[in-house]
């Protein structure tokens, strides 16, 4: 089967900074991939490759069958991304916010309920505006939007950072779903213990290139 | 062989400069004869007019350029917008400096609100914008991008400006050459023929000149890249006791 | 009419004086960079 | 591309509708710079009343600098912007969605300030005929021009201050385009004033069309 994602040597420059100096990574569809590093060590801008925002500037890069030295648009509506930063609008309610992102998306509007619903959004949350929200409570929305946009390529970065002990599980639920629905994840995180355990396998990266992979702990998903 | 951005083709195009920078001296100041109604002061068109249509054309080149670099995305055409733009700006300057200075005998102000002089001077804002777009501290790409963008913009802004021109009366000038007015001196006709020539040629000159800089300067921002990223690599390499490719997917 | 010699010699030296600067700035800088950049890469040369 | 900008100025409508910036901070700004004009003028109404036209369209200008800030302050915050580029919104849209909310707060202010300029500057509008139409081109020619360099802008370090130096050169042909009809109207309508008014259509077609054909481009890359 075609790799869901396929990055052979990828290069990408952030200004004059090589942040991936040669990534080598594949990735088969309905994986689900930690990659664990130190800070600096080119995961955001590995998850960003692949979401078809920065661009590859050499060698192999392939997304759910999009070339990204070619064209790193078509991929974008296909996947999801949850950043450090929220991507909502500040003034607009939880609702709102859902509401626009899922129909940008072209999601239909049970998909928007269904995912707040999911992330304990609905009822009193879903009418405050977003700048009213503690970090925990951005994060779930950013995650409904996520949800809501059933993306095939799911990227993750240290989506665990600022959630409590439920919001923690819910993350860890929502991969285990949405690997089983044959969306493929990839994580970035540090706090390995709890990635390890969602991940079907986790792979080094270090000095923007891709070191090696550990074997698989795949027990714990379902 | 040589340490400048001079070559054997330059060094003759900058003497040919020169020496029609001294004809045009002779003849402007010297050889050509005071006009009927302007007296000597006619001697200031010979700057004036050549660096405001080799202004406008350096513009237009930086317009096409922005085009083209949106359509292919070449360093070249983006060097060219850039270079254009900058001695675009010192002729425009240029212009508008002699225009005051013509102006103050002729019609007694070094400014008036006249539609022509207005819309010069928004052009030269315009370009300043642009120049400050370029300096901006961004990925070359982007700025590239971005500039051109900015570039292509001066073009709707010109053609307004021409409008504004046409529907304004003031007491600008009219177009002198287009109407070849038959009054003009052979001699003084001549005289602006070669100021045209002149700063055309300075134009070209400078232009080169100003690519090949430009060009230099990104190669020593490339210089350091290959570096970079070997460093990046001794970075990886150094935090692993046994560095090897990833493996494929495990299924 | 006065016959104007101060604006016009102004205007000219202005824009000569304007003009030498900027050409031997930028010639300056030319020398600067090309010394940096490896020969193989100016290919005017 | 017509659904994504309904639904993106319906959001920006929304957007202010929950903020009220515009209406809160930027309409006051705008009378104020009314009423800093009568006191900088010698307050005797001989030289108010003769630049009635002029001061109007300044006022509208400085407001619309702060309008279109605000307008793409909120597009690139915390994410946003990455989130329109994987959100499969048709750029073209994005744009055509921004100049019209733009349009609609700006024509909101104008009538405002109209009132501004008819209690403290004593205008006369007679030529509504001509007023109307006038505004309304003139609106769309800033609004388009205002999202274009509002987008370039808007990611860059130094925005506060690149914005009002790119964008008012820009516009300042409607100002004399628009101070010019507004001149004609204020002392009825004159075939002078719809040729001013032609030329507020050509630049503001100018503009949109810019818009729509670069926008993609200042998205992915300011």
């Amino acid at each position: 089967m075609e790799p869901a994602v396929h990055l052979r040597g990828a290069v990408s420059l952030l200004g004059r900074f090589p942040a991936l100096a040669g990534v080598d990574l594949d990735v088969a569809p309905g994986e689900v991939v930690l990659l664990q590093g130190p800070n600096g060590a080119g995961k955001t801008t590995l998850l960003r490759c692949c979401a078809g925002l920065v661009a590859v500037t050499a060698g192999e890069a392939t997304v759910l069958g999009h070339d990204l030295t070619v064209d790193r648009r078509a991929v974008r509506r296909r996947v999801g991304m949850l950043g450090h930063a929220t991507g909502l609008y500040e003034d607009l309610t939880v609702a709102d916010n859902v509401a626009f992102w899922s129909r940008a998306a072209g999601a239909r509007r049970g998909d928007a309920d269904a995912a707040m619903a999911r992330l304990g959004l609905d009822g009193r949350l879903a009418a405050v505006a977003v700048h009213r929200l503690s970090a925990g409570q951005r994060r779930r929305t950013s995650l409904a939007v996520m949800l809501a946009r059933r993306p095939e390529l799911w990227l993750l970065d240290e989506p665990h950072a600022g959630l409590d002990q439920s919001g923690r599980d819910l993350v860890d639920g929502l991969v285990a779903d949405a690997a089983a629905a044959g969306a493929t994840v990839l994580i970035a995180s540090h706090e390995l213990e709890r990635a390890r355990a969602i991940a079907h396998r986790s792979v080094a990266v270090v000095g923007g290139a891709t070191a090696r992979t550990s074997p698989a702990e795949r027990d714990h998903v379902a | 062989m040589n340490d400048s951005t001079a070559s054997t083709g330059t060094r003759v195009l900058g003497s040919i400069t020169l020496v029609g920078f001294a004809a045009l001296l002779l003849f402007g100041l010297v050889l050509s004869p005071a006009d009927a109604a302007q007296g000597e002061l006619v001697r200031m068109m010979y700057v004036h007019v050549p660096t405001a249509f080799v202004a406008f054309g350096a513009f237009t080149v930086t317009v096409a350029a922005s085009v083209a670099y949106l359509l292919r995305r070449t360093e070249w055409w983006d060097l060219v917008a850039h270079g254009s733009a900058e001695i675009g700006a010192v002729l425009l300057a240029a212009t508008l400096v002699s225009g005051m200075l013509w102006g103050r005998p002729t019609w007694g102000v070094y400014w008036t609100w006249d539609a022509r002089l207005t819309t010069t001077a928004l052009l030269f804002v315009l370009v300043l914008g642009y120049l400050a777009v370029r300096r901006l501290p961004l990925d070359r790409d982007k700025r590239a991008g971005l500039a051109a963008v900015v570039g292509l913009l001066l073009l709707p802004t010109t053609i307004v400006c021409h409008y504004a021109t046409t529907w304004w009366r003031t007491l600008h000038q009219g177009p002198t050459i287009a109407r070849a007015d038959p009054q003009i001196d052979g001699l003084l006709l001549f005289t602006l023929v070669l100021g045209l020539a002149v700063f055309a040629l300075l134009y070209v000159w400078m232009m080169v000149h100003r690519f090949r800089v430009l060009y230099l300067e990104h190669r020593v921002e490339d210089l350091g890249l290959d570096t970079a990223i070997a460093e990046r690599r001794r970075e990886a390499s150094g935090a692993l006791a046994t560095p090897r490719p990833a493996t494929g997917p495990v299924t | 009419m006065t016959d104007g010699w101060g604006y016009i010699l102004t205007c000219y030296g202005l824009v000569l004086a304007a003009l030498v600067v900027i050409v031997a700035r930028s010639s300056q800088r030319g020398r600067k960079l090309a010394r940096q950049v490896p020969e193989e890469q100016r290919r005017w040369m | 591309m017509w659904r994504d900008a309904a639904l993106v100025a319906g959001k920006d409508l929304r957007l202010e509708l929950r903020s009220r910036v515009a209406i809160n901070q930027v309409a006051p700004f705008a009378l104020l710079v009314l009423v800093l004009f009568a006191f900088a003028l010698d307050p005797d109404r001989g030289i108010l009343a003769r630049a009635t036209a002029g001061l109007y369209w300044v006022a509208v200008l400085f407001s619309a600098v702060l309008a279109v800030q605000r307008a793409f302050a909120v597009e690139v915050a915390d994410g946003v912007r990455d989130g329109l580029r994987l959100s499969g919104l048709d750029p073209a849209g994005i744009f055509v969605g921004k100049v019209a909310a733009l349009a609609a707060q700006l024509l909101v202010l104008e009538a405002l300030l109209g009132l501004g300029v008819v209690v403290f500057y004593d205008a006369d509008v007679a030529g509504m005929l001509l007023l109307v139409p006038t505004c309304l081109a003139a609106t769309l020619g800033v609004a388009a021009a205002g999202s274009l360099y509002g987008i370039l802008s808007a990611g860059l370090r130094v925005k506060e201050t690149i914005l009002p130096l790119l964008l008012l050169p820009v516009v300042a042909p409607v100002l004399v385009a628009a101070t010019q009809a507004f001149e004609a109207g204020l002392s009825g309508p004159t075939s002078d004033g719809w040729r001013w008014l032609g030329l507020l259509i050509v630049f503001a077609a100018a503009y949109v069309g810019l818009g729509l054909t670069t926008f993609d481009l200042l998205l992915e890359e300011s």
